[in-house]
Formats: structure tokens, C-alpha cells, sequence
């Protein structure tokens, strides 16, 4: 195994070679690493892997971590049953 | 492994014993402990395989935070196993990729 | 952050070396240890802490201000009682009497680990790095309540090796269900 | 929509000292925890805590959660577990999630105190069950007295890496080595003195190139490495392990804060991203405090104290503390916090700390 094929999001079995790949095409937000690559869309919803990617981001970008913000935090924090979910009122104002 | 007497904690008072059948097999839990750790002292490692490499996975966070425990429980995926309560009798699977609805072994209700 | 080049000592072996001990001020010095029992303590880290001071029923440890000073041992007002031994969150209290023999030296040390031993049994003395350093014999075993499940063992060594033995050799734990 | 005067989330070391003090001042207080059982990482530290008397030195984290837990009942603090926090909205709302049952619940106060998680390390096989968190072994052990197997390797010799050993030692396991990639020991020396003396090797400059094993980790491959963090060729070793335990630092648990819109700050020796609060733990939102590591990571200690502000500042911005008691109650809180970050160790948090308080008062 390579380092590329180290995996960086263990829900969504995201390898460091495909993010950097990614990030290659010209990506520079965490938002956009997670639409393309589904880094941090899984089950967890990033929160094992979101500090791996922004520092693959960081580096793979020339910036200091600092400069990579998080991705937009949106609820639920937590795992949600769908039912749940679509229990909830329409508009939470 | 069980931690029966400890330096600092004392002799464990052990709860009720119930049991959980987990892929088919019977296997003995203790009331109010998550699923997670009666299957690690049962000698279990693997709670899941991946989607895409079917690799296995199990207890990485124990908090409820990474999802990686995950199995089918009750006939309902993704249960975080690492934060759910045992109950006698519960059916608990292997989940498999994203895990599959099924209806209640229990109940024979369909879930979700 | 310190560089590869540091010197041995407690930052790069978890270990305190003879010169950070002799610099100690909890270290009592050899005239001290010829007078009798005596505790010895090995805390050379400015850390927030000061549990030891207060336990001392003679006022022989002292930390004063700021919290971070490395205790101060007077070793003529310690009897060597041991109080201050199960209190210390860092474990690093050790009594030492050198007047116990001829050739024996009792050596005291803090151990929360199953089984324990017991009075009598012939144990591995063990050194600062888990090493063996010789066979000794549990004269006590304390562990009141008041010491909050930390026992207080107390070995008899060779004298020369009073200031080498720290604990004791961990058997195998049988400690499932 | 339920109502209440404060609403703290996390019962934790931090959120049950803040619940506690304001319950106390008089405010009427909801203490959330998404667990079935409070005290959040207290009960897992079953060591005797640092500090002074007042910071209840020489007494087990196990003992003082329970203590915490006993004033926060008599204080008539409402505790909820078992209820997920799940968004926080406009007009400091939250949204809870208990079981398949949500609700709302407005607060004219929230005090977020939700904690730390454990940061990663990615490396070839750090996927296969018996790979986790020093915090799952933790847990695991002195919770759920349960092993998560019976040799371990730790990675990390920090503050947590050091206790987690000695603890899997006390619970039973073999721990073979730890191995650390800086030059030197981050945590207390007096904790690496213990499992030390306890047999294990502390191996500095040295990291895991990968865990390896057929359903489950088996092996670890260590090597050393140079300033760079390069392995050096030549010096692998394989160990026989069957859990390998990640102890590499902790980052806040910052969902909330983010979600609520708080402004942040990034400071990498606390952590991360941390939201910005004035010396009440109000952040730059009016009526939105935080405390314990999510305001940084520390320790339990300064968790504790950290939490007692804001449960104070929270009082009073409520009116059930004067001006003249809530100053004083809070100065002799803050001269606790300062004593616990003082000398080397202290240094960084103290700096951090600081950098928080100054970037305040800048937009």
C-alpha cells in the first residue's frame, strides 16, 4: 500500500491520492473538496476526517492551516433517523 | 476481555445477564452496556464491512462521533453500537456497505 | 520545542537523571539518609501541584508561591512517616531508610497495580526503567482508605541499591471475570 | 417551545461547573448531554488530579464527577441525557433530538461546554478494528470495564498517551511500547516516570509506518525518524500487538458555535479553531458563552474553573448576581485559572488564552 492509497475518510473510503487529485484540479475550499470527493459526507459527516483533508488542503495548497476554513457546519450534529428528520418542522425560522 | 477487579475501581458489579443474537448466534451481554463492549468481550473485532473495498471495521471512537461501529440492530443499519444499550433479545447483524432495512425480527413490523 | 540534542533527563526518558535529582530540592542529601528514614522526592517539573505540602503533618515539604516550585524537603523535620507518599498525583514520593540493617535498606514506593503483593513474598525490586535490580522482600503492605486505593509497599533491598529500587515488578495480572 | 433561563450543553467537567454556579446564583438551569450517563470524560479519569486543594488535588477525576454531579442535584440543576443537541438557531434556540422525539427549547442564556475529539492520524491499516481512539480505550476500560484487547501500542506521549497506558496496564494489558514522533515527552514526567518503572518503552522520534492484520490489527510496523519527520530507512521494527491506540491531540468540539455563527479563531497548540470569547467566556455572540476545551484544549482541572465563570458571568448577566458578588465570585475563579497555567507547561495555554482574549476586542 501506498501512501496514496491511505485512506483519509473512513465512512466514504476516500483516499489521500483522490483528494489530492482533487485539489490538483484547482480546489481551494474544504466545501468544494467534500462536494467533489465526498471526503466528508458520509455517515460521520467529516468529523474523523475533516482535520486530515484541511491539512492535505493546506499543504497540497502552499497556505498555513489557518487559512483553510472548515466546511459549512449544518445540523443535525449527530447521526438522524430520516422519520426524525422529516418530523421536524418545515421552516425552523 | 472483562476487567473484573480493578486497583482503583474496585470488583465490577456485573449486571443482569441478557442475551443479544448476533448473526445468528447467541451471545451473552450485560444490562445497561452498550452493544459495543458485550461484543468486544465476547472476543468480537469486526462489527461491519465497507461498501466499496469491504473492509473490515469496528470500534474506533467509542462516543457515538465516528460511525464506524455500525450494524444492523433490530433490523434497522447504521445503529452506533458504541452508544446503544443492550436488550435481551435484541438481533443484531453484521452490517454489510450501507446495510440493508429489513423488517423487525422482533416484531415482524417493518422498520423505519 | 526542544531539539535531538537535548540532554537524558526526564523530557527524553521519562526518566529523572542523577543531575535533575541532585538539583531536586526534594532530593535530601546522603547525610540525610545516614540519619534515618526519610522521604525522597523525585518531582523536577514545574508543574501546577501542591497536595504534598499540606499533607505533611510536619511541615517538612514545602511548595509555597507560585504553585509551580519544586518542593522543598527539610529532612530535619521529616520522621519519615510516608503521609505524603500516596498523595503525590505523580507518584513520585519514595521513603527511603538506610538505618533498617547492617546491610538492608527499606525502600517505599507507591503501586496501584493487581495482584498485590503480599507481607512476606520475595519480589523483583525494579529500577527507574522498569529494569530488574535485585530480589526483595515485602516487609508492608498500607493501603487505608484514606490512601484512596493507592497501597504503600515497602521493600527490603541491599542498601546499596536503596536509591535504584522504585518499584516493583508487575506479575502477570489474573484478573478476569 | 420550552423555555428556560440557561441552557448548557455538555455534562461535562466543564458544563456541570457552570450549571452548579448558576443554578446557585438562583438562574434556573437545563444541563444537556447527548449520553446516557453525565460527567462526560470525568469518570474516565481515574487518577488522582494536579493542582491545589482547591482545584481538589490528590483527589481521582472519578470522585470529583461524582461530588459535581451531588451539587448540581442540590443546586436544583434540570439534567437531560440521552438528548442530542442537534442545531442551534436564531434567537439562541436549540433544537433537541431524544430518541425519535425532537423539540425546541429557547434560552435567554446557553452556555456551550461540549468538549474535545480525538484528532486522527492516517496511515496504511489505521481502518482495521483494533485501531482506535486512547479515548475509546479509555472508556472502554474504566466505563464499560471491558479490554479492547491485551496488547496495545500507544502512539503519543503526550498527557493522554501517558495515562491511557498506565491505565490499560492497571486494567490488565500489556502495553508494548509508545512511541512519540517529537524529540522529546510532551506530557507530565511524572506520568511517563510511572509506566516507566512499569516496564513500557517510551520510543521518541519515532512513528508508525503501519498497522497490518487480517480482520484485525495483528502487527505495527514503527520506525524511526529524523527532524523532518522522514523515516529512516533501516531502523523498521514490527511489533506484535492486537489494539493500537491513537493518543496525537485533541481539537474542540465546535459544531454549535460554528452553526450559531460565533466568530473563531485558529490557534494550533490549543487545538485548532476555537470561538473567540471575552475573560466571561461570552463569545461574540450576546448571551452565548463557552467553556472547558472547547475553548481550547486543556485539562479537566481548567475545564472545571473555565466553567465556573461562565456560570457566573451567565448569573449575572441575568440578574440573580450583582455586579459587586459576580466580580468577586469571578476574580477568585480567574486567579484558580491562572495558577493552573503557569510554568512550562502552562506557558502555551497561557499565551493562547490570551491571543483569544485580545483578537475579542478586533474585528
Amino acid at each position: 500500500m501506498t501512501d496514496k492509497d491511505v485512506i483519509i475518510c473512513r465512512c466514504e473510503e476516500v483516499t489521500r491520492g483522490e483528494i489530492e487529485e482533487a485539489i490538483r484540479l484547482g480546489l481551494t475550499t474544504m466545501n468544494e473538496v467534500k462536494r467533489l470527493t465526498r471526503a466528508g459526507l458520509g455517515l460521520c459527516q467529516g468529523k474523523t476526517c475533516s482535520r486530515l483533508v484541511a491539512d492535505i488542503l493546506a499543504r497540497e495548497t502552499n497556505r498555513p492551516t489557518q487559512d483553510v476554513k472548515p466546511s459549512t457546519c449544518r445540523p443535525p450534529t449527530r447521526v438522524m433517523p430520516i422519520g426524525v428528520l422529516a418530523s421536524l418542522p418545515s421552516d425552523s425560522d | 476481555m472483562r476487567v473484573g477487579d480493578h486497583p482503583i475501581l474496585g470488583k465490577a458489579e456485573w449486571g443482569k445477564k441478557v442475551t443479544l443474537m448476533v448473526d445468528g448466534h447467541p451471545v451473552e451481554a450485560l444490562e445497561g452496556e452498550p452493544i459495543a463492549t458485550a461484543l468486544l468481550a465476547a472476543g468480537r473485532r469486526v462489527f461491519r464491512y465497507t461498501t466499496k473495498l469491504k473492509e473490515p471495521r469496528g470500534v474506533f471512537c467509542a462516543l457515538g462521533r465516528c460511525t464506524d461501529c455500525v450494524m444492523v440492530v433490530d433490523g434497522q443499519p447504521n445503529v452506533r453500537t458504541c452508544v446503544t444499550p443492550v436488550r435481551d433479545g435484541m438481533v443484531i447483524e453484521t452490517q454489510v456497505g450501507l446495510g440493508q432495512w429489513c423488517y423487525s425480527k422482533k416484531t415482524g413490523e417493518k422498520k423505519g | 520545542m526542544k531539539t535531538q540534542g537535548e540532554e537524558e533527563g526526564i523530557r527524553t526518558t521519562g526518566i529523572p537523571s542523577e543531575e535533575e535529582l541532585e538539583a531536586s530540592p526534594g532530593y535530601p542529601e546522603a547525610e540525610a539518609l545516614r540519619r534515618g528514614p526519610v522521604v525522597v522526592i523525585e518531582c523536577v517539573q514545574d508543574i501546577p501541584c501542591n497536595p504534598c505540602e499540606a499533607a505533611c503533618p510536619k511541615g517538612a515539604i514545602k511548595v509555597g508561591d507560585p504553585i509551580t516550585s519544586l518542593p522543598i524537603f527539610d529532612a530535619e523535620k521529616c520522621n519519615g512517616c510516608g503521609t505524603c507518599i500516596p498523595i503525590c498525583p505523580g507518584q513520585a514520593i519514595f521513603r527511603v531508610d538506610m538505618t533498617y540493617s547492617e546491610d538492608k535498606a527499606l525502600v517505599s514506593f507507591p503501586y496501584e497495580f493487581l495482584p498485590l503483593p503480599k507481607k512476606g513474598d520475595t519480589v523483583q525490586g525494579v529500577g527507574r526503567a522498569g529494569e530488574v535490580v535485585c530480589d526483595a522482600v515485602v516487609l508492608r503492605v498500607q493501603q487505608p482508605k484514606g490512601f484512596d486505593h493507592t497501597a504503600v509497599i515497602t521493600l527490603s533491598v541491599p542498601k546499596h541499591l536503596a536509591m535504584k529500587v522504585r518499584s516493583l515488578k508487575r506479575r502477570k495480572a489474573s484478573i478476569k471475570e | 417551545m420550552g423555555k428556560v433561563e440557561v441552557a448548557v450543553v455538555g455534562a461535562g467537567a466543564a458544563g456541570i461547573s457552570a450549571s452548579i454556579e448558576a443554578a446557585r446564583a438562583g438562574a434556573k438551569v437545563v444541563l444537556i448531554d447527548e449520553n446516557e450517563r453525565p460527567g462526560g470524560q470525568l469518570f474516565k479519569q481515574i487518577h488522582k488530579f494536579f493542582g491545589s486543594e482547591a482545584h481538589r488535588a490528590g483527589i481521582r477525576g472519578i470522585q470529583i464527577g461524582t461530588d459535581l454531579l451531588e451539587q448540581a442535584k442540590e443546586a436544583g440543576v434540570q439534567i437531560r441525557l440521552n438528548t442530542v443537541v442537534y442545531g442551534l438557531f436564531a434567537e439562541k434556540c436549540l433544537g433537541l433530538m431524544c430518541g425519535d422525539h425532537t423539540e425546541e427549547l429557547q434560552a435567554d442564556v446557553i452556555i456551550l461546554a461540549t468538549g474535545a475529539s480525538e484528532k486522527p492520524l492516517a496511515f496504511p491499516g489505521w481502518t482495521l478494528p483494533g485501531v482506535m481512539g486512547a479515548g475509546a480505550a479509555q472508556t472502554l476500560i474504566n466505563i464499560h470495564r471491558t479490554l479492547p484487547g491485551g496488547r496495545v501500542l500507544m502512539v503519543g506521549a503526550g498527557n493522554v498517551g501517558l495515562i491511557v497506558s498506565y491505565q490499560l496496564l492497571q486494567a490488565g494489558a500489556e502495553v508494548v511500547a509508545i512511541v512519540e514522533g517529537l524529540p522529546t515527552i510532551g506530557g507530565y514526567g511524572v506520568h511517563a516516570s510511572k509506566i516507566r518503572r512499569a516496564g513500557v518503552p517510551i520510543l521518541l522520534s519515532h512513528t508508525v509506518l503501519g498497522a497490518e492484520g487480517h480482520e484485525s490489527v495483528e502487527r505495527a510496523v514503527i520506525s524511526r525518524i529524523d527532524k523532518n519527520w522522514v523515516p529512516l530507512q533501516g531502523t523498521e521494527k514490527t511489533l506484535e500487538i492486537d489494539t493500537l491506540c491513537l493518543a496525537v491531540g485533541l481539537s474542540p468540539l465546535a459544531e454549535l458555535a460554528w452553526m450559531a455563527g460565533c466568530r473563531f479563531i485558529h490557534i494550533s497548540p490549543m487545538g485548532g479553531w476555537i470561538p473567540v470569547h471575552d475573560e466571561n467566556m461570552q463569545t461574540t455572540l450576546p448571551g452565548i458563552y463557552v467553556a472547558g476545551d472547547l475553548t481550547g484544549i486543556e485539562e479537566a482541572s481548567t475545564a472545571m474553573e473555565e466553567g465556573r465563570l461562565a456560570g457566573l458571568a451567565a448569573a449575572e448577566a441575568l440578574g440573580c448576581l450583582s455586579f459587586e458578588e459576580g466580580a468577586m465570585k469571578k476574580a477568585e475563579v480567574r486567579e484558580r485559572l491562572e495558577t493552573l497555567r503557569i510554568g512550562s507547561f502552562g506557558k502555551g495555554r497561557s499565551l493562547g488564552k490570551k491571543q483569544i482574549l485580545e483578537s475579542r476586542g478586533t474585528v
